[in-house]
Order: structure tokens, then C-alpha cells, then sequence
């Protein structure tokens, strides 16, 4: 219990952070058109792309000549970068087909 | 100094991530949203390269070119196949990429917490964090990747153990308590990690597998959050803040997606993930239907469109199956030609993803005019002549207003019945997503046009040049 | 410059606290109908009265002796207690009107 | 440890507050989410006084009896006064009230400022930070105060220099410009101090005075979001997390909500801060009214509503100012004995504050039933058989719907005209709020009732007891 409290109280910015980020996220979406649901999954799913830093922060932090490692984060790397291209480029050739007509909104 | 650059640049990005997503769930806006967020990314990502030490002391940040290399040759890599595979896939296809780009993402959450295992050893609080992005991103990947092939159809049917619910349970514990071991007895076992991924790997696919494929997309939307999920427990280990605030946004955005999703099909979370209603319940309900249904010709159908002045289409499930909608439009620019007006009813949930069918009929370039949305389009069928249902049928399914007992009951419905003639066209008596009868082809006024949409449509086209 | 930037990435957690509220009060918020704007702008009314918290962390750390400093932080703890507590009730009693017919929304 | 304990507390007071704040923005859960909110506040409170630490060594937290004793002196005090004030003051003065609450927020950041000056000497950034804490803390205090006064008849007028624009304006920098030397050249100059606190103490009665006693409900809300900056000032001088979110949230929603209520009565912030639009036009716009206007006597409109089947009762200003909410409720029930049904139209912005009728009628115990609001009685006028104007004006006028030019065009109004009789009580022809004609004085359905409200209503009450 006392290291469970410690370890909150260390890390409270993070926590405000986070409760504030998950306030923001239900908010923003409110109350969306069903025809938008795929392209915001789409999008949201771009946006989790942001892992690839992880990746990127790997390989930066590892030893030049360890080549096993640098080949996985070569890997997570590639990974990281499929999810945050294709996502983003899927995204917006979905939205292009729902703007062919500015009349629909 | 440097790194107080970076850190703006991440807080950039962040706000990026926020507006865009707000963006995104407006019609006017979405387009702009996506490319803030993606302008966001890729300063995060050029900012961290470039910017990134870390501050921990006992790991050393350096950029040597062999490691720079790789990370460029990583990112060029993935650009090129991301961005050339989501630029050639069929608009059909992309419910399927979505779900194979997010198993790509799960895959990297993954694959950071293996390699990040090791030298993190003897700090449980994060290892705690490692394993929890570990087991979340790997349920993810395989999850994603099992729902990708399900919609591509190279695994169509679900399988079902007996009692699956509770193997899937028992397997998600067992993961669960694997990772606590991890965390708590501090042992440095690289096998027993492995195992834990495996396993965590192993419960994606049996969570996935016995779920319909109709319901890929409300997966498909949780697994996207669990991704976000994953991408924020690397953001605690790195106490890196873009990462967490861009996947606890995603994370919380995702599950409100999920259950809106869920909500616009009338269908509660849960049934989705543990129920069956697709199959157990299938044409169980419904027992009413009575009378007799009645068959039409296809140059009767042809006669009658061609006689008259207003149709409205019906799109649904089956025209995707049937991949349809060149000829269907083909269809409609010939009625437009003899002065029939047409116009397109698109209900919210018809096919099997939201904006299915708006997506598929831009396919074909069909005008985005033409397109009604269900509350535009209902009071106008009371002065519609014909209305031509294709592949479409719960979403026509007059249970939903008339029977309480019926699973869809509640759903808001396109009244077809207020038109003159109606004429349903599918390949046999069979039910739709929701496994329910459907009293409308017992209807009077409704005539059966059985046959593949796109088999039937051509037929028909042909015979109205003839006239 | 150098000193801006140092210190916007020494409270960087601070900034994106204030940030994310700021999102969330303006999404929390958004559509608010106008017959709720004066219960709405005296509740928001007696939640700045935190500002309470801070005459008692004056308090706490003056002397005790310091006769003048307590007489002024008593005035500031009287003050913010006012703007707390009046604020509440008011918003509550405005509040309890609206809900005269629950057929009302 | 108890720092941690405090630090949960105040993240739990936090959620409360967006939680609060969010359920104060729904019909529903309005009530629930202030009380929420009272009960975060109440444990950050508590949990302050008992457990907080300062983080800093220099200075020393100690809790010696007398130093406790004040301070629940104090809460014990201001928890008397406020909630005796709040419970028996008015229903139609609680404008004021907010507005005197606000004030006290307002001068409680600037005591704290003006208290923590002295030691904090010699760190800058904590000198801006009480810097920008006290000046706006004393513009939103005397401000408010101002707008008090305004709303309760002590400050009836507006009393405006020629330029005053101008004045305040260079008042603002000279004060913004005090306090940053204060800052940047480190004096411990209790005397300038002083200087910089009543100069942000005359641009708080210079910045109000000007406006128009109507436009105080914005100003208010305005004056509302500058103390929550000020608390937010606060929270950033002791690195109180609860003091930053909650007035950080006020901050943000309050500004959204002075947009807000512009946006309701159709006028851009600016005009309202410095425009002048409640005197200079006055009666400018509306040449146009042309025709004859139409007097009526009290015994006609008495004779009038016996015999109708549907009355509907248009309150505005002019209600509120005559106090004539008792009389008109008694007429309400009189009509409704005699089986005339009757209703009240309720315009969003009819009155000086939104919701300002649903509150007076509340006062009188109308039947919330009763009240109806625009869009929903809008449809309802072209079947009834009299519309009651009382003290309404603005709300009323067609301009708004007609006249492009006008000053109210494009605001939604009652749609009265669609009625079989209009009748209009008012004292005089003079404009409303917006200063400007009124056209639907001379429509040929329409007849004047002059008078003060009060004294019409309560004649025609007596007048209907005859019959
Ligand atoms: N849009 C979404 O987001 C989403 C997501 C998941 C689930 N759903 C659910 O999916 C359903 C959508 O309704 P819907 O009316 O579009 O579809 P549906 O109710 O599933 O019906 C589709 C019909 O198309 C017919 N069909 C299949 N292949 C065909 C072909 N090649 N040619 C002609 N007909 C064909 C089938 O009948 P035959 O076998 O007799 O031909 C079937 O009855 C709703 O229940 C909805 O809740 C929607
Ligand atoms: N609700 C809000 O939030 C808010 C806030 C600020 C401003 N406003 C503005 O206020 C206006 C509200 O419209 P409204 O129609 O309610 O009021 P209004 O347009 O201001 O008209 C009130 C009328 O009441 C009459 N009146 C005054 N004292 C009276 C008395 N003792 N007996 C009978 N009549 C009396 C006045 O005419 P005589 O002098 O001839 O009697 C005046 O024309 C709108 O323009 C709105 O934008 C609203």
C-alpha cells in the first residue's frame, strides 16, 4: 500500500497527464457521424503509430556492433513506420472519397 | 538544452494529435485533421532522431552513421511499402489494411518491450511496464492479424471450441500471471519471456477467431485502442510524453469508437466479443413470416423501372459480396438517360463497416448527390415508384419497428415499404448479418428478383437497351 | 531564448497539464443550452475558489507570531471560503428550479 | 507520504471538477455535478490543511494551534456569510450574487500575491508568476464589485469619458508594464507593490464602468474565467496541481461560455467589451416603422382572453423589472379555471441573464410544464388565440427575421405574429434592450396595453373577477 502511494505520488504529472489525455479522447470524439467511424479508427490507428519513437529511441540507445539488436529495431522500426504511413495515407484516401460533393456534410 | 527542444516538439506534436482527432469527427474537417496529425508525427519522429538523449545515466545515447543508417533504411523501408500499399489497395479492401497496419503497430509495442527486457531487469516497476506493453501489443498483433484475414476472406469461417469462452479466459490469465512472475521474482529468463509473448500472441488469435467475421470492424476498432494502450505503456517506460499522450488519446478515443460502433448496429459490446449471436440464434426469431412471396421476371423488372419516374436503390452487404457497383451505376446513368430519377438510400450501418457503401459507390464514381442519407431519403419514399433493394436486408427489416422481441428491434430502419413496387433482389431466402427473417419479402406490394447482384444487374442493363 | 526555453522544458509537465485542461474545459463544455449558461457560469464560479487552497498554504507557512501576515491570510481564507461555499449553494439553489418537472431537459 | 496522500486527494478533487463541470453542462445531471464538485473542493480543503508540506526548504510548514485556529476561524466565517447570503438572497439577484462571489475569488489570488511577494523576492519566475496572479486577481475582484453594483441599481448608469477606449487601453499597459519592472529588477519594494495592486484595481472599475448595465451577464462570465487564471496562478507559484486544473478549467470553459452567451443574443465580444451598441444606435436602425399603432383597454383584453381557447404569455425584461411575476401567475390560474389554456413562451435570451425568466417564473412557482421554450411553442402560435407581450421586446421583433440591417438580424425570434391577437404591455414606446424599433407595434393585428406591468396585470386580474 505505501509503495503503491509512493509510487503515485512520484509519478503524478504522468497520471494528470494521462486521466487528462483519456478526458480529451472521449471528448473530442463526441458525438460522431457513422459515416466517419472508419476513417477515425483509421486516423486513431495512424496516431498510435507514435510507438515507432519507442523504436527509434531503441536503437539510438544500443551499442553500434550489436547487430542483432540493431536488426530488431531495424524491424520494430519498419513496423512503426508501415503503422504510421500506411495508416495516415489509408486515412486520407478514405476521406478524399467523402469529399467529392462539398453539399454533403 | 536540446532535449528541452525535443520536448517542445513533443508537446507540438501532442497538440497536433488532439486537433486532428477533433478534426477527424467533423465531415468538413477530417481531411486537414489527418494531415496536422500526421505533420505532428513526423516532427515527433525527425525531433527524435535527431534531438533524442537519454536521461537515464547508465544508458548512452550515440549516433553513429551504422546506427543512423539503419534507422533511416528502417523508416524509407516502411514508408515505401505503407504508402504504396495503401495507395493501390481497392477501396473495398482498406477495413483489412486498417487492421493490418494497427497488427504492424502492436507488433512494434512488442518488439521494443522484448528488446527492452533485458537491461531493465531488476527494476520492477518497469519491467511492470514492459510486460503490460508486451502482452497488450502482441494481443494486438495477432488479433489484427487473424481480423485481416477474416475480411479478405482467407479464413472465412469462425471457429468454435466448445466452451471457448472459458479456454479464452483461462489462456488470458495464465498470460496475466506469467507477466506478474516476470515482474516480481526479477529473473532475467530470455525463455521465459519468449513464452509470455508466445502466449500472449496465442490469446489474440483464440480471442478473435471465434468471433463472426460480420464483426471484424467492432474488433478491428478494439484492438486499435489496445494498440493505443501498448504505444502509452512505451511511453511510461521512456517517460516520453508524446507517446503517452498519442496513445492514451487513441487508447480512450478507440474504446468510445468501439462502443458507438456498437451502438449504431444496436448491439451491445459484450455480444460481440463472447456471444454468437450471428449463428446461435439464426433464423430463430421470426417465426411470423407467413404468406406467399412472389417472384418477377427480370424484363418485368426492366419494363417497370423504365415506366418510371423515381427509383431509389437500396444498397447492401451483397452488392460488396457481389462486387456490384460498376454495374449497378452503370444501371442508373441508363435510367437517368430515359429521365427516371434516381437516387441511392444509404443506411448508417448497411454493409459491414461504417460507410461501406459510400466508400464502395465512390468506387464506381457514382455521384456523391445521389447518395440519401437514411433521414433524407425515408419521408421521400412515399413518392418513389420503385425501390430496388441489392444485397441489403436487415437493414430493411420492418421487425425492427413492428417486433420487440426481434435482435435488431430498435434499429432505425429505411421505410421501404411507403414505395409503390419493391423489389429484393438476393440469391435465396437466407438471412442477413443478423440471422433473422425478414417479413418484408412477404409483403404484397414486394417482388423477389433472385440471383447474384451482379449476375441479375447485368441481365437487367442489357435488357433495358434493348428497350 | 536559451532561458524560455529551458524553463518551458523544466514545467513542460505543468504545460501539458494547462494544455489538456484547456482542451477539456472547452470540450466539456461544448453545447451547452443557453437556459443552463448562468448555473453553468456560477458553478464554474465557485470551482476558481480553489484558490482558497492557496491562503491556507500561506497560513501554513508564516510564523506564528506574525500577527499581521495571519490577520491577512484570515481575510484570504474568509474571502475564498465565500466565493466556495456562496458560489455552491447558489448554483445549487439556481439548480433546484430547473428540476421543478423531471419532464423538462 | 502524506505529501503523496494530498497529491491523490487533489487529483481526485480535479477529476470532480471536470466531471462536475461536465454534468453542470446537461439538463439531467446539472445538480449532481455541482454537488460533485463541492465535495472534491471539500476534500481538497480538508486535505490541504492537514497534510500539506511545502516542498521548498526554505520555508517551514508548521500547524501551531493558533495558526489552525484562524484558519477555521475563517472557513467557519465565510462558510456562515456565504451560505446564509446564497440561501436568502432573491432568486432574481442571484446575478449579482455569482457576481460578488466572483469578486471575492478575485480578491483572495491578489491577498495571496500580495503576501508571498515579499520572501519570493529574488526568483523572477515566481515574481511574474505572483505578478500576473495579483493584477489580474484585482481586476476581476474590482470589476466585479463594478458589476455588482451595476446589477443591483446602486451604478445605474454608464458613465463613459470621451476616449475611454483609448484610456483604458494605456491604464492596462501602464499596470502590465509595472508589474514586469517589478519583476525583472528585483526590488523589494512593498510601496511599488502597492502602486501595481490599485493600479490593476482602477483598470478593474475603468474596464466595467463603460459597459452597459444589460451586457453585465457577459461580463461577469468574463470577470469568472479571469479569476480562474488567477487561481491557475496560483497553482503554478506552489506547483498545486488541483489549483492549475481547476482554474486552468475555469479559465477555458468560462471564456467559452462568455462566447457563448454573445452568441445566444447575436452580438461579437468586442462590441459588448468596447462597443456601444446599447446607446449609440439607439433607435438609429427601424426608420422603416411605419402605420398606425392601436391602443386597448384593460375591460377589452379582460373580455378578449375569457373567451379564448389558447393563450400564450411572451415574458421579457420589462417583467422582472415591474416584479410582476406573482400577478402574472396569478392571471395564468385565473384563465386556466375558466378552461383558456395557457402557456409561456420562453426566448433563450428574453431577460438580462439566460434562463433569467425560467428563474423569476420559478420564483412565482409556475409550473415548469408551462413553460415552453422557442422552438418548441414556435409552431404552436398559428393556433393560438392570443398572444400576452409583457415587458418583452427585442424577442419579438420581426426586424430580426426581415431586416438585414438590423442589429438583431439573424437572431431566432418568437414567432407571435402567427397568432389571431397580439396584445403588448409595455409602459411606453421605447426600445428594448437593442435599442431599436419595433415593427410589430404597428402590425394590424397588434394592440398596445401601456403601463407598467405590474399595475396592467394586476388590473386585469381584477377585472377578469368580475366576469
Ligand atoms: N456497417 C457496419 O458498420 C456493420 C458492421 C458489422 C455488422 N453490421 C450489420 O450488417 C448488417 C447490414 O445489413 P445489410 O442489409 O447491408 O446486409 P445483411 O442484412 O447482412 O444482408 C445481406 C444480404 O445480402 C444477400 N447477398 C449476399 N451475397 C449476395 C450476392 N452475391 N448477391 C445478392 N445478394 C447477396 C444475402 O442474402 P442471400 O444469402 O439470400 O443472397 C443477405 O441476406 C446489419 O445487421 C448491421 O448491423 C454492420
Ligand atoms: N438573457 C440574456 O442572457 C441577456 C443578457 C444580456 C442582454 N440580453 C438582451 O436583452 C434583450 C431581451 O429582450 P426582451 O424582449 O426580454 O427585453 P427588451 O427587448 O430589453 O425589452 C424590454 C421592454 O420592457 C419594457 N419595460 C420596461 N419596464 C417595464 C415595466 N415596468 N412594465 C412593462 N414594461 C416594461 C420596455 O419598454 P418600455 O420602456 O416602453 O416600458 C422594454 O422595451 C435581448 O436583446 C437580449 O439580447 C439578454
Amino acid at each position: 500500500m505505501q509503495n503503491l502511494i509512493t509510487f503515485i505520488g512520484e509519478n503524478m504529472s504522468m497520471i494528470y497527464i494521462v486521466i487528462l489525455s483519456i478526458f480529451v479522447g472521449v471528448e473530442v470524439i463526441g458525438k460522431v457521424p457513422s459515416v466517419l467511424h472508419t476513417p477515425l479508427m483509421s486516423g486513431a490507428n495512424a496516431i498510435h503509430g507514435v510507438v515507432i519513437i519507442g523504436s527509434i529511441i531503441v536503437m539510438l540507445n544500443t551499442e553500434a556492433d550489436n547487430i542483432l539488436l540493431l536488426s530488431l529495431g531495424f524491424i520494430a522500426v519498419v513496423l512503426g513506420t508501415l503503422n504510421v504511413v500506411g495508416g495516415f495515407v489509408v486515412t486520407d484516401r478514405m476521406l478524399e472519397m467523402f469529399k467529392k460533393k462539398p453539399k454533403k456534410s | 538544452m536540446n532535449q528541452y527542444i525535443l520536448e517542445i516538439i513533443y508537446l507540438i506534436a501532442s497538440v497536433t494529435f488532439v486537433v486532428g482527432l477533433k478534426m477527424l469527427s467533423e465531415p468538413q474537417s477530417a481531411r486537414k485533421g489527418n494531415l496536422w496529425a500526421a505533420f505532428g508525427m513526423t516532427l515527433a519522429i525527425a525531433g527524435t532522431i535527431f534531438l533524442y538523449e537519454s536521461r537515464d545515466p547508465d544508458t548512452h545515447t550515440s549516433r553513429e552513421s551504422i546506427k543512423l543508417a539503419f534507422i533511416f533504411a528502417g523508416i524509407g523501408l516502411g514508408t515505401i511499402i505503407g504508402w504504396a500499399t495503401a495507395k493501390k489497395v481497392k477501396m473495398t479492401a482498406m477495413p483489412e489494411l486498417v487492421s493490418l497496419f494497427n497488427g504492424m503497430g502492436g507488433a512494434c509495442a512488442a518488439l521494443i518491450s522484448l528488446l527492452e527486457f533485458h537491461h531493465n531487469v531488476g527494476h520492477p516497476e518497469r519491467i511492470a511496464v514492459i510486460m503490460a506493453g508486451m502482452i497488450i501489443g502482441s494481443v494486438s498483433f495477432s488479433g489484427s492479424i487473424i481480423a485481416f484475414m477474416k475480411l479478405n476472406g482467407t479464413l472465412s469461417k469462425s471457429y468454435r471450441m466448445p466452451n471457448y469462452n472459458i479456454i479464452n479466459t483461462i489462456l488470458m490469465l495464465v498470460t496475466i500471471a506469467a507477466g506478474i512472475y516476470l515482474t516480481v521474482s526479477g529473473t532475467d529468463s530470455m525463455i521465459l519471456l519468449l513464452l509470455v509473448f508466445l502466449l500472449a500472441l496465442v490469446y489474440g488469435i483464440s480471442f478473435v477467431v471465434p468471433i463472426g467475421g460480420a464483426d471484424m470492424p467492432v474488433v478491428i476498432s478494439l484492438l486499435n485502442s489496445f494498440t493505443g494502450l501498448a504505444a502509452a505503456f512505451g511511453g511510461f517506460l521512456y517517460g516520453n510524453q508524446v507517446m503517452l499522450t498519442g496513445g492514451i488519446l487513441v487508447g480512450s478515443a478507440g474504446t468510445l469508437l468501439t462502443v458507438a460502433m456498437c451502438r449504431a448496429m444496436n448491439r451491445p459490446l459484450y455480444s460481440v466479443i463472447f456471444g454468437a449471436f450471428g449463428e446461435s440464434t439464426a433464423t430463430a426469431s421470426g417465426g411470423q413470416a407467413t404468406g406467399s412471396i412472389k417472384d418477377i421476371s427480370i424484363t418485368d423488372v426492366a419494363v417497370l423501372m423504365n415506366y418510371s419516374k423515381k427509383v431509389v436503390i437500396v444498397p447492401g452487404y451483397g452488392l460488396a459480396v457481389a462486387q456490384a457497383q460498376h454495374v449497378i451505376h452503370e444501371l442508373e446513368e441508363l435510367l437517368e438517360e430515359r429521365g427516371v430519377e434516381v437516387k441511392y438510400a444509404i443506411h448508417p450501418v448497411a454493409g459491414r463497416m461504417p460507410g461501406h457503401m459510400n466508400v464502395l459507390l465512390a468506387e464506381s464514381n457514382v455521384d456523391y448527390g445521389k447518395l440519401a442519407e437514411m433521414d433524407d431519403i425515408n419521408p421521400e419514399f412515399a413518392t418513389t415508384d420503385v425501390v430496388l433493394v441489392v444485397g441489403a436486408n436487415d437493414v430493411v427489416n420492418p421487425a425492427a419497428k413492428t417486433d420487440p422481441s426481434s435482435p435488431i428491434y430498435g434499429m432505425p430502419i429505411l421505410d421501404v415499404e411507403n414505395a409503390k413496387h419493391i423489389i429484393v433482389n438476393k440469391r435465396s431466402m437466407n438471412a442477413g448479418y443478423a440471422g433473422i427473417e425478414n417479413n418484408l419479402f412477404y409483403n404484397p406490394k414486394n417482388n423477389m428478383l433472385f440471383g447474384d447482384a451482379k449476375e441479375v444487374l447485368t441481365k437487367l442493363v442489357a435488357e433495358l437497351k434493348t428497350m
